[in-house]
């Protein structure tokens, strides 16, 4: 049976990182999200503690740590403040892409940790795609991602216009193409969201990482790690919210006392507590899965996301809800985390879509056609 | 009408009011002259605006609750944030209607006229007390020609820019709910200053401000409903006004709340509608969600309904008043998260729907908090079994 | 807009239904649920009281009451007992088609209160159709079904092989059929659930009442009063899970306090009260748009329907949680109603696919293929 | 092992025994010989069945209450109430292993054999208690040489049947949880009676009795660990007695939530998979419904493994026994009802699943209602901030 215990190793980077969290993220989020960018002081720290080139190939001079480490580790930082986590630098969601490369030296990284690359995984329909000297044009402006502001490269994954899937790997100095951030006010407003905006960018041959079914099965791996560490990064805030809400209730009276004894208060704090648990427990059996068996654990993986998300708009709803007035306070950093996890289900849900995907798993159909196998 | 104006004078500056955190001055003074006013200004029989002068004898219309929830449904429709920044009384009316004598509806509800953009506030909750509304500590005390009133309020609707300002205070805790006094303190009186506007998750456009008496002093003139009023029946009279404006209030508040959860859900409906072209098969679960949608929001709608149609009768509704901002104040930001899931990440950049996910939260907060709804309910259902909650 | 006042005459009649359902039903429900029928006298006194002919047209000696009447007597009586109300005889659900069927005489019903008629709404693929001589042979096990048992007569509707809808009546006297009880112990006992068993049975030429476009119309239109008819009786079960739930907390203490003093309980209580007014008012609504209307109301009705069974589910199951170990004994009525409801969303939902309806209609999309139009 | 027994020995007799309300006598008989119990029994340490006569230690086994969770899920996949009714002293085990002294494990826990099936049995709630353990009205009077017990307890399963009780009584009921005692009162027992088995929404093949005390006397003996027990510790020993089998006990009951959910689960899939014949596309709200079914199973499992796991540790874990408690209870329920939407009215004849509905509902009450789980929650969430809830 599954353990509940951290390694003695995972416990000691886990508390690095709830120390940085504590002491400097937390502190650093209102300006993070008015200034739309973590502090170079914050990202240099962070990179120092080595914090954020965890899910990075050893080749590529990162951690290579397993996704349970990772997990914990996410949560902690998190825990600080999410939209400062999802505006560090390091690869973000393409670190997962990179990590499951057969041959990741190729993309000549000099240092992963400090570049910041957008994973474009292209909806059908969402850019025009059209054949060129064995290579691609893309055209259109794509939906608004994390890291596009500002991106040092791109990993595009597409489908050609037959319909095979291809992934490739956009540089600056070689490929143009322009972002744009657009208006954006919900959350994770240091995140560096936007769109990117291709104007006949040319996918080169050279520029194509893999194509067809090896691509789709590079895809389908990488977005199964990314969902886990997204996952955990959900608990976080939960946490953060949980935490919050009990401390910020015990002080406080109405009607003559202490509100925890109004069982309005007590149970909603106690189904926070219950929620945050709950998804902690599912991140890290994902985590240990798809560690063990890769892609094969996308159900435990799709499931721990869709759950997180859940109960992270759950969590940090009722946050708010449980300091009042207060919690609708710029001044109070629940309002904000509320924001934040709404931006995070945005980003990475839709909710349904995960929960759908787990379902398939598990009564065997299709991934991309629904239908029984 | 209303809806109309919603739409093209009040959704054209919707982003860019939350943008600026204010609603433009030239649009107030327009508005103003246009006599649009967020209906709770009319609760209570009709706002002083387009009657100054006249003799006001209550007469209760018998559609009054009911065409003010609608007008408040269109109004947040349009903008939530904007409707409650329209010049007028705004929730200072329904006191100064039910409470004030002739001569104080006369003076406080005949500012409100079509040459200058001016607003009435409501100041009740105080800082650490949130929705327990007996427990207030700001103080008057009682001194020659008048009170002196003490004390810290918070969270007041366009508390910064009103003329007056009706406030509660106690003129002796340890009387409990029988010790309240309403008073209207007007803007300029000596020791009354408005010492911050909040930031907010939402509703941004609208002025949230915090207001300090120091040693402030209030004529007796300005003792809402006079001496008389108090002295006349047993107790807890200031508590009772501050208490049946809610029955009234709330309804609005609540409409308000579907309103927003229309213009949420609407706006989705455009936008799926664009983003499956004709003949295309939508999602099941997306029409699954949609329709659940359609669902709470008519439920919602059709509580405020029941809440304002008792209330034109005239009878007891603060159940009704107090399910209907329960059920609202719920389903709304429901509907906002799940019209933001069904967007996905393009809803993130300049749409409007995540504004009015940020701005519908506090509508599960303000005048009285879900919990407080819930414990109104709860004592109406166990009242007539004799157990008093 | 919408009044929330009963008729004077709507009122009387309710008075009358209320009465009933409390001083014979509400005795009468265990009975009924183990001798998996009303009594006799129950039956009797029905229909002296002309309760069970509410829908039926007047050429039939039906009252023909618009829906909003209709809506208020269904709830009184299922406050009183769903189960006995949903096998109490009278057409059910058939009396729905015969009303807008355009010549109802011709079915030559001597007494449609008397009689037990099932509206089977064959699913694509439940049984199998074949053409024969102008009519078609129905050969399989139906799902079951409310008022089989024993039915007088059937009214079925169906696709034929080349997809075109058919509607026909089929007499005990000139058609020949099985039913079947199996093994139905969840809920709604006394209502005559089972599956109609078809042998090779003979829908002749003559027993066709409508084919194509004109059957498809009038399903479509039964099936929108159905729903707000079925709406109603759900709030009837949830009001009467409420006012048992008040009643038994308000006498009852824990802890040293009458137990409506936790908010855990007077807040649940308070949220099934709210749920069920909701469900009323939609219910009540539905009726109106309905009677103006008809079937271009199924969104009206649809929402209704999908929201009072959701409500009926929640409210239910409430009641019986804030009874505590009472709720789960049959000698407490809560439990049976939680089974009832639960039968009565088997039996009509499914929720999910009301709601779709609901929202495909307010999207704009075609009825039966879900595509925008 | 346990899964193959649940398969092969339970399921076949499931909705059977629902129907006759029992389980056939020749079947506990064969599975008594079987040593097959459910793992409630082997509760702080090993139950009496396997070791009787050898020296009991407590040795803490490191896997004891993990074992125990998945035993108790598979068993309750198989059928919750033939799991109850399997043979063993109960939830009477836990109790008598953990206060009683060496004579009385031997004498009590030494009956359970290969021989004849016997029960124990737990009788701590009263008509009119419920939830509040702490209200308890039954009478332990001292006389020589014993008790005297007068009282009334319900909703004991298998009550009826069992070759003792251990039941719970007050010495004093001004001292509170103080005065609490905790007995074994053996079957026949003169003024010891079973008077009713109660019928049930589901669970129907597991006997629930109420049993009544009259001028019952208990020896000395049967006081659960001897006078010195009480006298020794300060106060409300009883009482805890009674509070510390629930953190070893609640894990089980939320396993067989857990074990019950994942039957339903796992009988709709197969029921998907035959009515969506290969090749067919499924509906994406039946898949994401399945897929939510999925998580919230799993993560009522891990709530539960959780708390197992501190127990394994011997680490307090109430709180986590009530999480999981509270989880499971609530979304086993709701895993029900959704299988029996996704069946329609197919699963109303003759299905496992609408049986597992009616059984599962019990998981959210009994071993302390929702309520309760939520309070103890709360209590160990504020305890560390210095609020007593």
């Amino acid at each position: 049976m599954i353990s509940f215990l951290p390694s003695e190793e995972e416990q000691a980077f886990v508390e690095v990182a709830s120390e940085f969290a504590r002491t400097q993220l937390r502190e650093a989020a209102r300006e993070a999200e008015k200034s739309r960018m973590p502090s170079d002081g914050i990202v240099a720290k962070a990179h120092e503690l080595g914090l954020i080139s965890l899910e990075l190939p050893e080749s590529l001079a990162g951690s290579e740590l397993p996704l349970v480490s990772q997990v914990q580790i996410l949560e902690a930082l998190s825990y600080g403040d999410l939209g400062i986590v999802q505006g560090l630098p390091g690869l973000c969601d393409s670190s997962s892409l990179i990590r499951v490369l057969p041959d990741p030296g190729r993309l000549e990284l000099a240092d992963g940790a400090a570049q910041r690359v957008p994973w474009l995984k292209l909806e059908a329909g969402e850019i025009a795609v059209v054949e060129e000297k064995g290579g691609f044009r893309l055209q259109g402006v794509t939906h608004p991602r994390r890291s596009v502001l500002g991106a040092d490269q791109l990993l595009v994954s597409f489908f050609a216009p037959g319909g095979e899937a291809v992934l490739a790997w956009l540089n600056r100095t070689e490929t143009e193409w322009r972002d744009e951030a657009g208006d954006v006010r919900l959350g994770l407003l240091a995140a560096h969201v936007g769109r990117a905006i291709f104007d006949a960018t040319l996918v080169r041959q050279e520029d194509i990482l893999a194509r067809g079914a090896e691509a789709e099965a590079l895809v389908r791996e990488a977005e199964t790690r990314v969902a886990v560490l997204e996952a955990a990064k959900c608990v976080g805030v939960m946490r953060a919210s949980l935490e919050y809400t009990i401390e910020y209730t015990s002080q406080r009276k109405a009607f003559g006392q202490e509100i925890p004894k109004f069982q309005g208060v007590s149970f909603t704090v106690a189904d926070m507590a219950i929620e945050t648990e709950a998804a902690r427990n599912l991140v890290w059996q994902a985590a240990h899965a798809v560690d063990a068996r890769g892609a094969e654990s996308v159900r435990e993986a799709a499931r721990a996301l869709a759950y997180a998300l859940r109960s992270a708009r759950f969590v940090t709803n009722q946050g708010v809800q449980m300091l009042g007035g207060a919690g609708y306070l710029q001044e109070y950093p629940v309002e904000k985390w509320m924001r934040d996890a709404q931006a995070q289900c945005v980003l990475y849900g839709r909710e349904t879509a995960w929960f759908e995907r787990a379902g398939g798993r598990a009564l065997g159909v299709a991934e991309k056609e629904g239908v029984l196998v | 009408m209303v809806h109309w104006f919603a739409e093209h004078e009040m959704r054209p500056i919707s982003l860019l009011a939350d943008r600026e955190e204010r609603v433009p001055d030239d649009w107030l003074a327009k508005v103003n002259r246009m006599g649009i006013s967020l209906s709770m200004s009319n609760f209570g029989g009709d706002g002083g605006k387009k009657k100054e002068g006249e003799a006001r004898k209550e007469p209760r219309e018998r559609q009054t609750n009911r065409l003010g929830v609608i007008a408040a449904e269109e109004l947040a429709w349009g903008d939530p944030a904007i409707a409650l920044s329209l010049p007028g009384p705004g929730l200072g009316g329904p006191p100064v209607m039910s409470t004030g004598t002739p001569e104080q509806k006369e003076r406080f509800l005949g500012i409100f006229t079509k040459d200058e953009p001016r607003w009435g506030a409501y100041a009740l909750t105080e800082p650490g007390a949130g929705s327990d509304v007996s427990g207030i500590r700001t103080s008057a005390k009682k001194v020659d020609g008048g009170y002196v009133l003490n004390g810290h309020k918070v969270y007041i609707t366009n508390g910064g820019r009103a003329s007056w300002v009706v406030a509660f205070a106690t003129v002796d805790p340890s009387l409990g709910r029988a010790g309240h006094r309403a008073f209207v303190v007007e803007k300029g009186t000596p020791g009354f200053t408005c010492t911050r506007v909040a930031h907010k998750m939402g509703l941004r456009a609208s002025e949230t401000a915090e207001l300090v008496f120091e040693d402030c002093f209030v004529p007796i003139d300005n003792l809402l409903g006079g001496e008389a009023h108090y002295e006349n029946r047993a107790g807890s009279s200031g508590f009772r006004v501050a208490m049946s404006t809610f029955d009234s209030t709330r309804p609005i508040v609540a409409a308000m709340a579907v309103g927003i959860a229309r213009a949420a859900y609407e706006y989705t409906l455009d936008f799926v509608k664009k983003e499956y072209p004709r003949g295309q098969r939508v999602r099941s679960d997306v029409l699954a969600k949609l329709g659940e949608m359609d669902a709470k929001i008519h439920a919602a709608r059709l509580l405020t309904w029941e809440a304002a149609w008792k209330a034109d009768l005239g009878q007891p509704n603060a159940k009704e008043a107090a399910m209907c901002k329960a059920h609202a104040g719920r389903i709304s930001l429901e509907v906002c998260s799940d019209c933001l899931e069904i967007m996905g990440p393009i809803g993130l950049d300049g749409h409007l729907v995540e504004k009015l996910y940020r701005d519908v939260k506090v509508f599960d907060i303000f005048e009285g908090t879900n919990q407080i709804q819930h414990l109104i309910v709860a004592r109406r259902l166990y009242e007539p079994h004799g157990l008093r909650l």
